[in-house]
């Protein structure tokens, strides 16, 4: 990947695209081994089946949707700034922002129900696996929501420029294709 | 920033990609074998994931080094989670 | 541009008043110079071994002289003993070879190196470093917590690292975990920096394979950091799970498997190795050409070695655990990788021995210690045969011979490698030269006390003597081998003595050495055509690159080195 | 260097040695070469007035041969390294002999629980036999064991036998030795087991054929003289 000789043949990527995808990349390891581990520990053993069965495919396929929604959203943010539309700008990207709560609070009413049921970090490891993953995604949304909150804020006295958009957009997206994952892996097998 | 890009069409891609969920539900109902509609649901999941990445994520826009920091660690990931099946899946 | 020119306001003073506008605040503490960062990352990690080193020292001391009262510290008992045992790995691998081998040494050179004004995001650069500060202050903090820090060993092996009643550490272990969590965050947002600069910021005419080496090694180890650190984050965070949640990820009792740790850890700690090393190798392949006036030989072969063995990198880690009680058939497959990653290693230590041939060799204290690498790590690289044939291992797994042979490869990269990097760009760095006297004594002290100290650990380790006890008396078969664990710690007080000579030096040659002019050494590399020390912005006018960068005794000038870039107008058609 | 290795006393520490000697000779002689060329350069190029250093950047094939072909040939050593250790690795690791003795380890912080099956060569029944850090075997036996932890990891360590095992509490591993000389050996802890890992020490008794004899009498002093000979002569209980 690194033998492009010359400088030029890469001087059309910003040097914040490169980072956040470096970035990202990192961050693909991070879930992909949990991911893993997951898969190796649920092939390795019987009986996880059962404990998923517990789970609310319905309502994680609203999340899905919410979720891609948000992501349909963020990218219309960045195309609006790109045009220099400011006000669509700050209606995509608080859509954006609103989807993201939403999917946390509907995630946050799921694990109460499963806690309320019994089932807990500690029930088995299937649970373990699915507060872990899942509750490292929550954080990962979480922290979407920040870094697009704060381009809200600047994007009210206009500060803000496409570039930053497109990129906290890269990590939203990334968060999204997560959940792409995370959803089958839990809730559908 | 590249404001003379022809953007994709970005809602027709979230209408594929709804569809596709709802294509992945359903699949986890088939009167299938177990493996099929485990490889079905996850070919629908890969699908969104790499139409998310190449439209939402501007990938297909992107040059070969993009496309490396993206790819390999997949690959790593992949091969981690392969060496270890004899360890974890076939032990005894 | 002449390498006599006297560096203008090349003292750190003279810097300081030129940048007086910033503010002390601003230039010292919280600065987003590249250079300042990188001197802070080097305080820290010199502050860090003194830590690791006194640890090192009361472990030394019990094993030579067991449940005798350590002088300076007190009674050893063998639950402090862990603790030592597992915050001094901790401590060295993670707060002192990596702040000062990627963090000080990356941050400092990669902009000058290749010709940039600064990283291409100053600002998260100073956030980077002020997260490991944190972190270290964290790890720091667990020795004070009730319960005391960490015992688990720097692998963390659960169940004994997850369940809090096998070690009686709560959070000690907890704050470890943390810990690293910072320090991997810090290297994280510092990986990224390093990629990016050197990706987008390269001066007009540095092509990727005009890069120093040291650039290529950092950009390596950067790649390996981010690409390997993955899993162990998430194995970390259900370790955490494990301790604070009550799930049973690596606990079997509860359903889950204590060698999905070990996979995990080894998939970064075999990179992770690397991480370490590569950035030394680095060094000693920017100074042998310098001190033998000579082109590094086969630029292109080590930059080609250096990738494959990152790659291997990623395919060999189980073989930290032949014996782990893994399926036995894939030790012969992780065994062959392993011997397989010996061939660009071989390639890059004899492409350093080839330099020398026809060179005209001064013996610099960089210079020495940069052969002082080679040759350490040589015998660190042939001891790991016998950690890296499965049957050998049966033996030497778990033993000093597995601590003589890792001291060899990473001590080696920080002693050696690492001495070599602050002797060579020390006036780049801090505008002054240091004590070549004291330079060429702490040398010679260091390179017999390290021998003396490191080598017989291989043969204890033969004997069979296990890592990680406190108390070697206690067994029957080690008493002979005693008399070897005395004479290994007076060489490891030895060795510690002797980094006093270079703490004088550093401290005598910081205030009072002789001013260094741009270029010293007369190097060919970008960085030393700037003043000594460079000031904010570093180049006078950004460069333009011609050439390569070890073009020594060229036939095409009249002086035995040739900068990357000057213009040379051609002699005839 | 190889007179550091404890006494050897089973069939296959022969195996390991030998391989331990060919790769301590391989890197000794590469050490000398290595080293050798190393210092000789250092005599012979040593900057002296007057001589300008070679021009020489070893990129093309011709002069990097001179790194390559010595790579060639580690990658030919280790590939020979590789090939020779896989057939003491099975040896040890993978082919394990048809039993004649039985035992179970169990490690615990910090002692080796050891259960003998007794003279019905069955595990679970009342015959059995536990005793702490204790194991006793006879000479020239081919002994299996089954190591099973109770709390976290250890290593079980045999010195003298060339034998290290890694125990991993929720998995039985099994190990085998066939010990060669009468004598009491040590069985140290080699994995980081807690603040007891320091001391966690076992004793390994080989007893000739007829000492073990006297010490499965003393044990099982109820028994027939017939089931203790069927104990010592094999058991075909699988």
């Amino acid at each position: 990947m690194k033998t492009h000789a010359a400088t030029q043949a890469i001087s059309g990527i910003t040097p914040g695209k490169i980072a956040v995808w470096w970035f990202l990349a990192s961050e693909v390891m991070v879930f992909g081994g949990l991911i893993g581990s997951y898969i190796l520990a649920r092939l390795g053993s019987a009986g996880w089946s059962a404990e998923a069965a517990h789970l609310s495919a319905p309502m994680a396929a609203i999340n899905t949707f919410v979720l891609l929604t948000s992501s349909m959203t963020m990218v219309m943010a960045f195309a609006a700034v790109e045009k220099g539309n400011d006000r669509g700008l700050r209606t995509f990207l608080l859509l954006t922002i609103l989807l993201g709560v939403a999917f946390l609070g509907i995630k946050a009413y799921e694990y109460s129900s499963h806690i309320m049921a019994g089932f807990t970090p500690s029930t088995g490891p299937f649970w373990s696996f699915y507060y872990t993953m899942t509750g490292l995604h929550a954080l990962h949304v979480l922290a979407g929501i920040i870094i697009n909150l704060s381009l809200f804020v600047m994007a009210r006295g206009r500060l803000v420029n496409g570039h930053r958009v497109e990129l906290a957009g890269l990590y939203w997206h990334f968060v999204d294709v997560v959940w792409i994952f995370l959803f089958p892996l839990l809730y559908l097998t | 920033m590249s404001s003379e890009r022809a953007h994709p069409n970005y809602v027709a891609i979230w209408v594929w990609l709804v569809v596709l969920m709802i294509a992945g539900v359903a699949a986890s109902y088939l009167p299938l074998g177990k493996g099929a509609v485990i490889a079905l649901i996850f070919a629908i999941a890969a699908t969104k994931a790499v139409l998310v990445a190449l439209n939402y994520m501007h990938l297909k826009f992107e040059t070969g080094l993009i496309y490396a920091i993206a790819i390999i660690p997949i690959v790593l990931v992949l091969a981690m989670t392969l060496i270890l099946f004899p360890d974890f899946v076939f032990r005894r | 541009m002449t390498e006599s020119a006297p560096g203008p306001a090349a003292s750190a003073h003279a810097t300081e008043v030129h940048h007086g506008e910033i503010g002390i605040w601003r230039t010292y503490i919280f600065s987003t110079d590249h250079k300042m960062i990188g001197r802070q990352y080097l305080f820290l990690g010199l502050f860090m071994a003194l830590v690791g080193g006194f640890l090192a020292y009361v472990m030394r001391w019990q094993l030579a002289f067991p449940d005798t009262a350590v002088p300076g510290f007190g009674f050893v008992g063998p639950e402090t003993y862990n603790v030592v045992v597992t915050m001094h790995g901790t401590t060295m691998v993670f707060f002192v070879a990596m702040p000062i081998l990627l963090g000080a040494f990356g941050n400092f050179l990669i902009p000058l190196m290749i010709g940039a004004r600064d990283m291409a995001f100053p600002r998260l650069n100073m956030l980077s470093f002020w997260t490991l500060a944190v972190g270290s202050l964290v790890l720091l903090s667990s020795f004070v917590v009730p319960g005391g820090a960490a015992s688990a060993g720097w692998t963390g092996y659960p169940p004994l690292s997850a369940r809090s009643i096998y070690t009686g550490v709560t959070w000690g272990l907890n704050l470890w975990l943390l810990a690293h969590a910072i320090e991997f965050a810090s290297f994280l947002m510092g990986g990224v920096n390093f990629l990016t600069t050197a990706i987008t910021m390269r001066a007009p005419g540095m092509t990727f394979f005009r890069l120093p080496l040291v650039i290529w090694q950092q950009l390596t180890a950067a790649i390996l950091f981010l690409l390997s650190v993955g899993p162990l984050i998430a194995a970390a965070v259900m370790l955490l799970m494990d301790r604070i949640a009550g799930t049973s990820f690596f606990v079997p009792s509860g359903g889950g498997d204590p060698l999905l740790w070990q996979h995990l850890f080894w998939f970064f700690g075999h990179p992770e190795v690397y991480v370490v090393m590569l950035p030394a190798v680095g060094f000693v392949a920017e100074v042998l050409p310098v001190f033998s006036r000579k082109p590094l030989f086969g630029y292109r072969w080590i930059i080609y070695s250096t990738i494959t063995a990152g790659i291997l990198s990623f395919v060999v880690w189980a073989h930290h655990m032949f014996l782990s009680g893994m399926d036995p058939r894939l030790a012969m497959p992780f065994s062959l990788t392993t011997i397989l990653i010996s061939v660009p290693f071989a390639i890059l230590v004899f492409a350093m021995i080839a330099t020398l041939w026809g060179g005209s060799i001064q013996f610099a204290t960089p210079m020495l210690y940069a052969l002082g690498f080679v040759a350490m790590f040589i015998v660190g690289g042939l001891t790991g045969i016998f950690n890296g044939s499965a049957p050998a291992n049966i033996q030497v797994h778990a033993t000093y011979f597995v601590v003589g042979h890792f001291h060899y490869t990473l001590l080696s990269g920080i002693f050696f490698g690492g001495f070599a990097g602050i002797y060579f760009w020390f006036p780049k760095m801090f505008g002054r030269m240091m004590n070549e006297r004291l330079g060429k004594i702490h040398f010679w002290l260091t390179v017999i006390f390290f021998n003396a100290t490191f080598f017989p650990m291989h043969l204890v380790g033969l004997g069979g003597m296990m890592r990680r006890i406190a108390n070697p008396l206690q067994y029957e078969f080690l008493q002979s081998l005693q008399p070897i664990n005395v004479f290994i710690t007076i060489s490891a007080i030895g060795l510690a003595l002797a980094q006093l000579v270079f703490l004088v030096n550093l401290g005598w040659s910081l205030v009072a050495g002789r001013k260094a002019e741009r270029n010293p050494w007369q190097a060919t590399t970008l960085e030393w055509a700037t003043p000594s020390p460079p000031p904010h912005g570093n180049f006078d006018a950004l460069p333009v690159v011609y050439r390569g960068p070890y073009e020594y005794s060229s036939p095409e000038a009249s002086e035995d080195w040739l900068p990357q870039d000057r213009l040379l107008v051609a002699r005839s058609g | 260097m190889l007179r550091w290795l404890p006494e050897n006393a089973s069939t296959y520490g022969g195996d390991i040695d030998s391989i331990i000697a060919f790769i301590y000779y391989v890197t000794l002689t590469w050490f000398v070469i290595t080293i050798g060329a190393l210092a000789l350069f250092l005599i012979l190029y040593r900057r002296r007035e007057g001589r300008r250093a070679t021009y020489i950047k070893g990129d093309k094939l011709s002069e990097a041969a001179w790194i390559l072909i010595p790579a060639l040939i580690v990658l030919l050593l280790d590939l020979w390294i590789d090939f020779r250790g896989a057939d003491a690795w099975a040896k040890v690791k993978l082919r394990v002999p048809p039993a004649d003795l039985r035992v179970q380890v169990t490690a615990k912080q910090f002692n080796w629980e050891i259960v003998y099956p007794g003279p019905d060569g069955q595990f679970g029944t009342p015959d059995d036999l536990q005793m702490d850090n204790e194991l006793h075997v006879s000479v020239d036996k081919v002994v299996r064991i089954a190591l099973r932890s109770k709390d976290v990891i250890h290593s079980f360590f045999l010195p003298n036998l060339r034998l290290k095992q890694d125990i991993i509490p929720g998995r039985e591993i099994l190990a085998w030795f066939q010990a060669t000389k009468p004598g009491v050996y040590e069985i140290p802890c080699s994995e980081l087991c807690g603040f007891g890992h320091s001391g966690m020490l076992g004793h390994l008794t080989v007893h000739s054929a007829e000492e073990y004899q006297q010490w499965v009498r003393e044990q099982w002093p109820s028994e027939e003289k017939t089931s203790t000979r069927r104990l010592a002569k094999g058991d075909n209980h699988r």
